[in-house]
Formats: C-alpha cells, sequence, structure tokens
C-alpha cells in the first residue's frame, strides 16, 4: 500500500514537474524568439512565474455556468489529467528506476493517451457553448485521426525491437550501439513527432483552441481550476509524449558510450535532456507557424502520414526478415 | 477634370463646378435613369457614397444657415471611375414631409449600407430597399441623431466647455519666425 | 473502433460531400462583437453548417460614435482632433483630406515645406499602419509571433512622427494653411531643415532602411511560409466589378487588379514629384492583399527617402485669420488611406463649422463586402477573409 | 470559508497569495478602440506588459483576472461590456485606459457614447490620456499590481468597498 502511494505520489510530482519545466521553456523561449524579455519581475529573473500561476488559479472562482451538464462538466477535465499521468507510469529513467515496468509498456501508453480524447470530448460537449462544441469536435476528429499515424509509427519501432515493453525497447537500442532514429527508424520518428504535435493540440495543429476562430475551443468556459488542470495537462501531454518519443526513437535513457553501470545515476538526466531538446523543437515550431485549416489538416493525416507509416512498417519488416 | 466637365455638360445641363467637385442637380422622380446613365454612358461604375443633408433653419445644436433655405432633405451620392479620377456628385431635394425615394440598390449594389445609414440617420424611406433596417445604433433607439432637431442631451446638461478656450491658429509671429529662419 | 470512424470523418471534412448524405440542422454561430479576430467589435452573425459558414450578416454600431453629428457642433479646428481618430491605426492620414477641403474652400495655398512634411507623415502613418496589418493577418492564421517582430519596427516609425508631432499616433499636427511648428524645433542642419527635429534627417533613413528590410523579412517570414500560402493562396478571391460596384477601394481594390491609387490621381499632396511603384495584385484573394500591402511599405518608405532629401525650405504657415470662417461652399475631397479612398464633403455656410459634414471611410464600403466574400466559406476562411480586409472598425462605424 | 470570513489570514500566507495574484495576471484581450492599438504596443518588445506577469493569453472572459477597458464603450456596446466583466471569475480587476472609458473623452456629447466605462462596471485604475502612452498604461498595470499586494483577503472576502486610484 505504502508502495503504491509513494508510486502515485511520485508520478504526480513527476508530471506536475515536467509540466512546469515545459512551461517556463515555452513562455520563456517565445520571449526569446519574439525579443522581448518574457516574464522578469516576479522574482528569480522570471523563472518561477508558474507558481504564481498555480497559486493564482488555485484562488480563482470557479464559475459552472447554469446550462452545462454539470457532472460531465465537472469531471472532464479528470480525465485528461488522468491520461496524462498514468503515462509517466511506463517511461523509464534507467532499467531499474521505472514506477512500471508492463510487458505490453507501448500498448499501455497508446490506449491511455487517448483516452484524453474523452476528457477534451466532453468538455466541448457539456459546456453549452457553440465554440467549445466546435472546439470539442474538431479535437475529436484531430485526434482521432492522428491517434493512427502515431500508433502505427510505434508499430516499426516494435517490430524492430521485438517487445513492447519501454524498457526492452531502450535495452534493445543498448544492445544495437545506435538509437532507432538512426537505425532506420527516421520516417518513423517525424510521422510520430508530427502526430505527437497534433495529439497535443499545438500549433500548427491547435484549431481546436484556435484563439483567433474559437475563442478558446473546448475550454472557453472553464475558469479557476478545472481551467489549470487542462492548462498544466497540455504541458504535461507535451513533457510525456516528447518522453516517449526519445524513449522509443532516441535511446532513453541512454547514451552511446556512457558505462551502462551507471546508468542509474545519469538515466533521469539524460532522458530529461532529450525530452527538452524535442520540448525545444516543438516550442520553436509553435512560436513560427500559423495554423493548418481543418480539412488541410484531416487531408495530412489521411493522405499523407498514414500511408507513409504503412509503407515504414512494411520496410521495416521487409528488413527485419531480410538482415 | 474641366474636359470632363465638359462632356457632363452635354448630358447635363445645370451641372456646376465649384471647388473641384462636379455636382449634378437632378429631380427626384429621375433619381435611378441618371445613374444608370452616369454608370453606362460615363463609365461612373465606382459608388463612392451616398449620405443626405437635412436643410432646416431651426436647428438644436450648431449653426442655423446663415441665408433662409426651403427645409428639405437634399440626398447626395458620388460616383468615380477610378480609372481617370472622374468624380460627380448628384444631388437630388426631397420633401421633409414625405422622404420617399426609390432604392439604388438595383444599379449599384453598394448602396445597401449607405441607405441603411441614411435611413437610420435621418428617417429617410428607400422605396424597394431589401432589409431597411438600422445599421447603427442599438435596438429600441427612438430618433434620428442627425436631423437638426436632434438635441445631444450631453450638452444642455453640461455647457460646452470649448467655449471658454477659443484656441486660434497658432500665433502669426511664430509662422512668422519660421519663415525667418 | 477507430477505424469504423474513418468514412464518417473524411465526410465530414471532404469539401465535396458536406450535407449530401445526413440532413444537418445550421447552427447560428455568433462571432463578436468581442472575438479576439475581428479587431475589435465587429459582430457577425453566421450559419455554421460544421465547418462551413453561410448567411453571414455583419452587424454594426459597436463603435457608432456620430462623427458627423459632433462635426456639426464643432469649429474647423476643433474637428481635426476628432477626424484623426476616426482610423486610429493611422491618425496622421485621416486629417489630410479635411484639411485640404478646408483650405480648398479658403482659397488657401499650403506652402510647398508644408506639404511635403505632411506627405512624409502620412506615408508613416501607412508604413505604421501596414505593420499593424501584418502583425495582426499572421496572428489571425495561427502564427503568433510575427506581431512582435511588427510592434517592433513599428515603434522606430512611431518614434519619428512623435518627434515631429508630439503624439505617437494622433498627432492633431495640421492646421488650415500649413502645419504646427514641430515640438522641438531644432536648428538649421545640413539639409535645411529648421523645424523638423534635429537629427529627424538622419533618424528617418535609418529607420526607412529598417522598414524596407523589414518588408522583406516579411516576405520571407510570412510570405515564404508554406502553411501561410495553404491558408490564404484562392480563398476569399473578390473579382474587380464587385469590388467596384460596393465601392471597395485601396488595397483591396488593387489586389484584384485595379491599379488605382489616388495619389498619383488627385493632388491633395505632391505625389507626383516622386518615383514610386504601385503594387497590383493578379487573383484577388487574401494573399495578394497581403502581398500588396508589404508592397506598398516598401514604396511609401521609398517615397519618404526621396521627400526627405528633396525637402524645399520655406514657411511652414500661410497667414490665416486668427478665428476661422469657411466660406459658403462645398467640396469633396478624397485621399488615399492606408484602409483606402477616404473623403471628406465639406457643406460650408459661411459659418465656424461646417454646416454638414459628410465622411466617407474606406473600411465601411470594404466591409460591406463581407456577406458575398464569406458565403460558403469555411470558418478559417472566414478569419482568414476578414482579417485580409484590414478594417479598423472605427473607419468602419465612424 | 467562514473562517477567512472572522479571522482573515495569517500575514505569510495572505503575502504570498497576494503576490501570485498580482504576477500573474491574465489579460483578457478586450480591444475596443484606438487605445487597443496602445496595448498591442504595451505587449510589443519594447514595453513587453510579459514582464510584470501580464498573460495576454485567454481570448475567453472565463480565464481572464483583468480587463483593460481600452476606448470608446457605445450604447451598444454597453451590455456585452457588462456581461463580459459578469463572466470572468472573481477576484477580478479593471483598469480603464484613456480618456474615452473615462468619461468619454472626445465624444462627451455624442448621442451614443456611453461617458464612463464605470457607469456600469467597478473600476480599479483609471489611465487618463487619449490614447495614454504605453508608459502610462504600465505604470497604470503597476499600480494595480501594488493595490493588489495590499489586499487583505478577509475584506476582498466581505467585498468592502475600495477606493479606485
Amino acid at each position: 500500500m505504502t508502495e503504491v502511494l509513494i508510486k502515485v505520489g511520485f508520478l504526480a510530482i513527476a508530471a506536475l514537474n515536467g509540466a512546469v519545466i515545459f512551461t517556463i521553456m515555452d513562455v520563456k523561449g517565445a520571449s526569446w524568439m519574439q525579443r522581448r524579455p518574457g516574464p522578469l519581475h516576479v522574482g528569480l529573473r522570471g523563472f518561477i512565474f508558474p507558481l504564481a500561476e498555480i497559486l493564482k488559479f488555485v484562488q480563482k472562482e470557479d464559475i459552472i455556468p447554469t446550462e452545462v451538464d454539470r457532472p460531465v462538466f465537472k469531471w472532464a477535465p479528470a480525465y485528461v489529467m488522468v491520461s496524462c499521468v498514468a503515462l509517466f507510469a511506463v517511461v523509464p529513467m534507467s532499467p531499474t528506476l521505472v514506477v512500471a515496468d508492463l510487458e505490453l509498456g507501448v500498448f499501455f501508453a497508446l490506449a491511455i493517451s487517448s483516452l484524453g480524447t474523452i476528457g477534451v470530448l466532453t468538455a466541448g460537449w457539456s459546456s453549452a457553448n457553440k465554440y467549445s462544441l466546435m472546439g470539442g469536435l474538431r479535437a475529436a476528429g484531430q485526434l482521432i485521426a492522428y491517434e493512427l499515424p502515431l500508433i502505427l509509427a510505434v508499430v516499426g519501432v516494435v517490430i524492430q525491437a521485438e517487445t513492447m515493453s519501454l524498457v526492452g525497447i531502450v535495452e534493445k537500442q543498448i544492445e544495437w550501439g545506435v538509437p532507432f532514429v538512426v537505425g532506420g527508424q527516421i520516417v518513423g520518428f517525424l510521422i510520430f513527432m508530427v502526430a505527437a504535435t497534433a495529439e497535443m493540440m499545438r500549433v500548427p495543429f491547435d484549431m481546436p483552441i484556435g484563439e483567433s476562430e474559437l475563442t478558446m475551443g473546448f475550454m472557453t468556459e472553464y475558469s479557476g481550476i478545472r481551467f489549470l488542470i487542462f492548462y498544466i495537462s497540455e504541458y504535461m501531454n507535451m513533457f510525456i509524449l516528447c518522453a516517449i518519443a526519445s524513449t522509443l526513437f532516441l535511446g532513453g535513457y541512454h547514451v552511446p558510450l556512457l558505462p551502462t553501470e551507471w546508468v542509474n545515476f545519469y538515466g533521469p538526466v539524460v532522458l530529461l535532456t532529450k525530452t527538452a531538446i524535442l520540448g525545444f523543437i516543438l516550442v520553436a515550431i509553435r512560436w513560427s507557424q500559423p495554423r493548418f485549416r481543418e480539412d488541410q489538416l484531416q487531408n495530412l493525416a489521411w493522405k499523407i502520414l498514414i500511408p507513409a507509416s504503412l509503407v515504414n512498417i512494411l520496410v521495416t519488416a521487409i528488413m527485419k526478415v531480410v538482415l | 477634370m474641366e474636359e470632363f466637365f465638359n462632356k457632363i455638360k452635354e448630358s447635363f445641363q445645370d451641372a456646376t463646378l465649384e471647388f473641384e467637385t462636379i455636382n449634378i442637380k437632378v429631380d427626384s422622380a429621375e433619381w435611378i435613369e441618371v445613374h444608370k446613365k452616369l454608370r453606362d454612358e460615363l463609365n461612373l461604375k465606382f459608388f463612392s457614397w451616398l449620405s443626405a443633408i437635412d436643410w432646416d433653419n431651426e436647428v438644436s445644436v450648431g449653426e442655423a444657415p446663415k441665408e433662409s433655405v426651403s427645409p428639405s432633405f437634399e440626398i447626395i451620392t458620388c460616383l468615380s471611375d477610378l480609372a481617370n479620377t472622374n468624380l460627380v456628385t448628384v444631388s437630388t431635394s426631397i420633401s421633409k414631409s414625405e422622404p420617399n425615394i426609390k432604392s439604388l440598390i438595383e444599379v449599384y449594389d453598394g448602396a445597401n449600407w449607405h441607405e441603411r445609414e441614411a435611413y437610420e440617420m435621418f428617417g429617410i424611406n428607400f422605396e424597394n430597399h431589401p432589409n431597411l433596417e438600422k445599421l447603427y445604433l442599438p435596438d429600441g433607439y427612438e430618433g434620428n441623431p442627425m436631423l437638426k432637431s436632434f438635441e445631444l442631451i450631453s450638452r444642455e446638461v453640461k455647457p460646452w466647455p470649448g467655449e471658454v478656450d477659443v484656441e486660434g491658429m497658432p500665433e502669426e509671429s511664430e509662422s512668422g519666425e519660421s519663415a525667418d529662419g | 473502433m477507430v477505424n469504423a470512424l474513418d468514412p464518417q470523418n473524411m465526410n465530414r471534412f471532404s469539401e465535396a460531400s458536406v450535407s449530401v448524405e445526413i440532413e444537418t440542422e445550421d447552427m447560428t454561430l455568433n462571432i463578436g462583437p468581442q472575438h479576439p479576430s475581428t479587431h475589435g467589435v465587429l459582430r457577425l452573425v453566421a450559419k455554421v453548417d460544421g465547418e462551413k459558414v453561410h448567411d453571414v450578416k455583419p452587424v454594426l454600431g459597436y463603435m457608432h460614435r456620430g462623427y458627423e453629428k459632433l462635426a456639426e457642433v464643432r469649429s474647423y479646428p476643433q474637428i481635426t482632433t476628432l477626424v484623426n481618430r476616426i482610423d486610429w491605426v493611422a491618425g496622421f492620414s485621416n486629417e489630410i483630406p479635411f484639411i485640404a477641403g478646408a483650405e480648398r474652400l479658403m482659397e488657401i495655398d499650403v506652402p510647398e515645406r508644408a506639404k511635403h512634411i505632411r506627405l512624409i507623415l502620412t506615408e508613416m502613418a501607412r508604413i505604421s499602419s501596414h505593420f499593424v496589418f501584418n502583425g495582426a493577418y499572421a496572428l489571425e492564421v495561427g502564427a503568433l509571433t510575427p506581431i512582435f517582430y511588427a510592434m517592433e519596427d513599428r515603434e522606430r516609425v512611431l518614434d519619428l512622427i512623435e518627434s515631429v508631432t508630439g503624439g505617437r499616433f494622433h498627432p492633431n499636427f495640421n492646421r488650415i494653411g500649413g502645419v504646427k511648428p514641430a515640438a522641438g524645433a531644432g536648428p538649421t542642419s545640413k539639409k535645411n531643415i529648421q523645424d523638423l527635429p534635429a537629427g529627424f534627417y538622419r533618424d528617418t533613413k535609418v529607420a526607412m532602411e529598417k522598414v524596407i528590410q523589414a518588408a522583406d523579412q516579411f516576405q520571407n517570414l510570412i510570405g515564404g511560409n508554406e502553411v501561410f500560402k495553404k491558408r490564404t493562396k484562392n480563398v476569399g478571391v473578390l473579382t474587380a466589378e464587385t469590388a467596384e460596384a460596393y465601392g471597395v477601394s485601396g488595397p483591396i481594390l488593387r489586389a484584384s487588379g485595379v491599379k488605382s491609387d489616388l495619389r498619383t490621381q488627385t493632388d491633395y499632396l505632391p505625389y507626383d514629384q516622386f518615383d514610386y511603384d504601385i503594387p497590383v495584385g493578379e487573383n484577388g484573394d487574401c494573399y495578394d492583399r497581403w502581398d500588396v500591402r508589404v508592397k506598398e511599405m516598401v514604396e511609401s518608405a521609398k517615397i519618404v527617402l526621396q521627400a526627405i532629401d528633396s525637402m524645399p525650405s520655406g514657411p511652414l504657415q500661410t497667414k490665416v485669420p486668427k478665428v476661422i470662417k469657411v466660406p459658403k461652399g462645398r467640396t469633396y475631397v478624397r485621399a488615399e488611406n492606408p484602409k483606402g479612398e477616404m473623403g471628406y464633403y465639406i457643406v460650408s455656410d459661411g459659418g465656424l463649422g461646417p454646416y454638414r459634414l459628410k465622411v466617407r471611410t474606406a473600411s465601411f464600403s470594404n466591409v460591406s463586402i463581407l456577406p458575398i466574400m464569406l458565403e460558403g466559406a469555411l470558418l478559417p476562411d472566414l478569419i482568414a477573409i476578414m482579417g485580409s480586409l484590414d478594417f479598423v472598425l472605427g473607419d468602419v462605424d465612424r | 470559508m467562514g473562517v477567512v470570513d472572522k479571522f482573515g489570514l495569517p500575514k505569510p500566507i495572505s503575502s504570498v497569495f497576494n503576490w501570485a495574484r498580482s504576477y500573474s495576471l491574465w489579460y483578457f484581450q478586450f480591444g475596443l478602440a484606438c487605445c487597443a492599438i496602445e496595448v498591442m504596443a504595451v505587449s510589443g518588445p519594447r514595453h513587453d506588459f510579459m514582464r510584470l506577469g501580464i498573460i495576454p493569453l485567454p481570448a475567453s472572459p472565463r480565464q481572464a483576472d483583468f480587463m483593460i477597458v481600452a476606448g470608446t464603450v457605445t450604447d451598444k456596446m454597453a451590455p456585452s461590456v457588462k456581461r463580459l466583466y459578469d463572466q470572468m471569475p472573481e477576484p477580478k480587476y479593471v483598469i480603464s485606459m484613456g480618456s474615452c472609458s473615462n468619461s468619454g473623452g472626445p465624444y462627451w456629447d455624442s448621442y451614443s457614447v456611453t461617458k464612463g466605462v464605470d457607469q456600469l462596471i467597478p473600476v480599479d485604475v483609471y489611465v487618463p490620456g487619449c490614447p495614454p502612452r504605453p508608459e502610462a498604461l504600465q505604470e497604470g498595470i503597476i499600480l494595480l499590481q501594488k493595490k493588489i499586494r495590499g489586499e487583505d483577503m478577509k475584506e476582498k472576502w466581505l467585498e468592502v468597498q475600495t477606493e479606485p486610484i
């Protein structure tokens, strides 16, 4: 029991920290790209502003509009939050530093990550607001469309690694000497990152939020702590997808040439660095690209990404048999 | 401009050119025909604006006309030809008791909103207009603000502060200085 | 489960098959009056079928401030203060046609030097207006950074306007018969600028070079972006015929292929002394409208550079009576403002103020085209089209 | 909440809470007229109000902490302003920017302009000017932050009226 509690506590803290790190990175990265200082006067050169954000949202009034579907409206943020936090359980920071090394880790991750879709959809539907509804529908359409390339991109890795355990995948990469992104999965990696960006609903795939079109999309009616949960989940989701991407494609907690005996010490740092690099790329994309139109987004998923990922699987399988 | 004015003069004898603006005064009965003619024969395809003037001897705010005028609405349109810079204003007079005139929408699509504005501001009725309703003011607003008889209530409550410091142009000495320097 | 949803997804979003199989009820969507992308407070009532929009009705009046009525109760010098708030992004440009109209009625000749200063500041106002458009338009199609670049560069231009007029964008600098002697009138410098602030010549050169650079940067940063092209090319095509019938003017008309520019066609300011191009678009789509404006910025910067080099010396003001009374008469003066044709029809009765002042604003006519352009557009395109019209609500509602 | 009503919060806690509120002010994009362009200028690189913790993100009033009424409020717009203000969650603040929203400004005698937004909603800080310079708005924001930091939770909950700045 104690162990479970510790693990859950660890997960919550890890998830929150991940979100905070990525928030800082996003806001400061944006400021850097936009030639301005960004948050500065809040203390410690502005780096503790997420603390102020969280404390502020806790104090805010939690408005539940009269026309909403109350229970659904209230619980929608929880789905999103849970799906993000649960993902942290399977990402290994070293062969032993992992909350749950599941045999079917990859399967678990992908299954859980689609839980968030339900949260988004219910949030949009229950808000009794047209913008929210459209945002929710767009989100559902988008998440379903991009779930497929995401899964298919991972299949390539699974075929190559011959296991579905995330630890197993990393160990396989250590065995190979090079991460999968170099060892044949470059297409898979690109597809995964594009699909993951769409899953996070970040620019250029942020139609469900689409500030200039739909006010705040499915979050329009949320305030106070419930909005905070959505807001944090967005960054948690970003963090965890980047972490999964670095585990699957970039060799996870290991970098070549470092001694494997010390992996428990440098593992978390290495993973975090890789995640942060991927995160930074996403930040750079977010602040420099316009957003797609809904139909263009769907075309990209169905006409380009899915065929490409199928071809990727085919090629991987052939190579696997031949080699 | 002179050239174009002479051309206009051929069709409309009483056209005037003052202060570089050509004005054609027409009878309200031939309002549509005149515009059709101007559009098709003189190529004035660009519909710039439509508006009205409320001529009245008694005004509630502002200055009354210096010379006595016969109370009426004057409706003005401005048409131009983009390629050649030709521009005319067409004006007509209608009575205040029966402020009706044909809508110009059949000639120029763009007249729609301008006519709604004139309807709202002056209470002029444009016949055959598809949706003659308020453009600017909130629902339930009463009165036609641009009428000279319309009172500005704020000014009733509080005197115009501008009276105190009627500011002339920059002092003559100043402009003299810059001329010298 | 996931696969079963595929055909539906395809159906919902492929353009051809919308509402072919499923009978749907249209949803009425109310955009505005406070909506982030309506540039203020325009309200659109639209029927939405999935992502498709039709029957768009703009609702105006949320920024109606009654300029025409207020002008009747103010004197001519007071009206300049009022009118430069009509199109608030380019305040200086709004004063010009009004002042020119009053001067025409009073038959005053303005000194060449004053005209040049007016011209320079008008072009600067145009540049700053197009900067705002550039940033805001990128924001509307979802790119969040360009607005900061635009704002940074715009500040440089505003600094110049401020150094001459004392105001950032509502200068109220024109006087009947000339311009106000500059705020910090400096000593005679090498270009014989006695009354512009010291260093104006040098600063303007630097700033205009920066503007040209910035326009180039925008062409690469925004115009070269594939996503931006996809969002704007062949979206919201406007033909020249429709545009003319609705009185659409300015960059929008030029983007539709009509080479019409009141700067060359009329003589309210001495534009004929300078050498510049009039950018014209081909297709009349959103991309062209954006492109025309960026190119216009460069042309404006070129005009300013030429004007500052050929600045004549002389007085800033002609002698005018202390109390301005405009003789009886009526005139219509129009000018090429950043948004299009702006004009004032002044009916004077010989008094301190006009008997009637009709303000013709560009955005009013430009916005009246919206219901036609938005018919059958997708919701994201609605935003893209609306943004490309670059209207300002003060200019629409007056 | 009854405890807070009676005794108030201990000073350190309440000051931390006030600090958080004052440096995480989500600004509701509420541009009406000319002043909105000046707000854009303040958000731009030269002035950058994000330094002060103003986040111009939310397009929806539900997530906003304060709004800058930047520009002329017309009689037609007034109900919307009121409604948007009501949609904002407590604690919320209002900065009235520019003469128009302070008192009607140049349109003081117009037939369609509301003479001052304070007739509709309570205002915390008035920023004068037409339009106020970016520096003036920054000053207004700093004054608002000072006001927030000096707030007493107890008074806030009991809805004691405070003097506008």
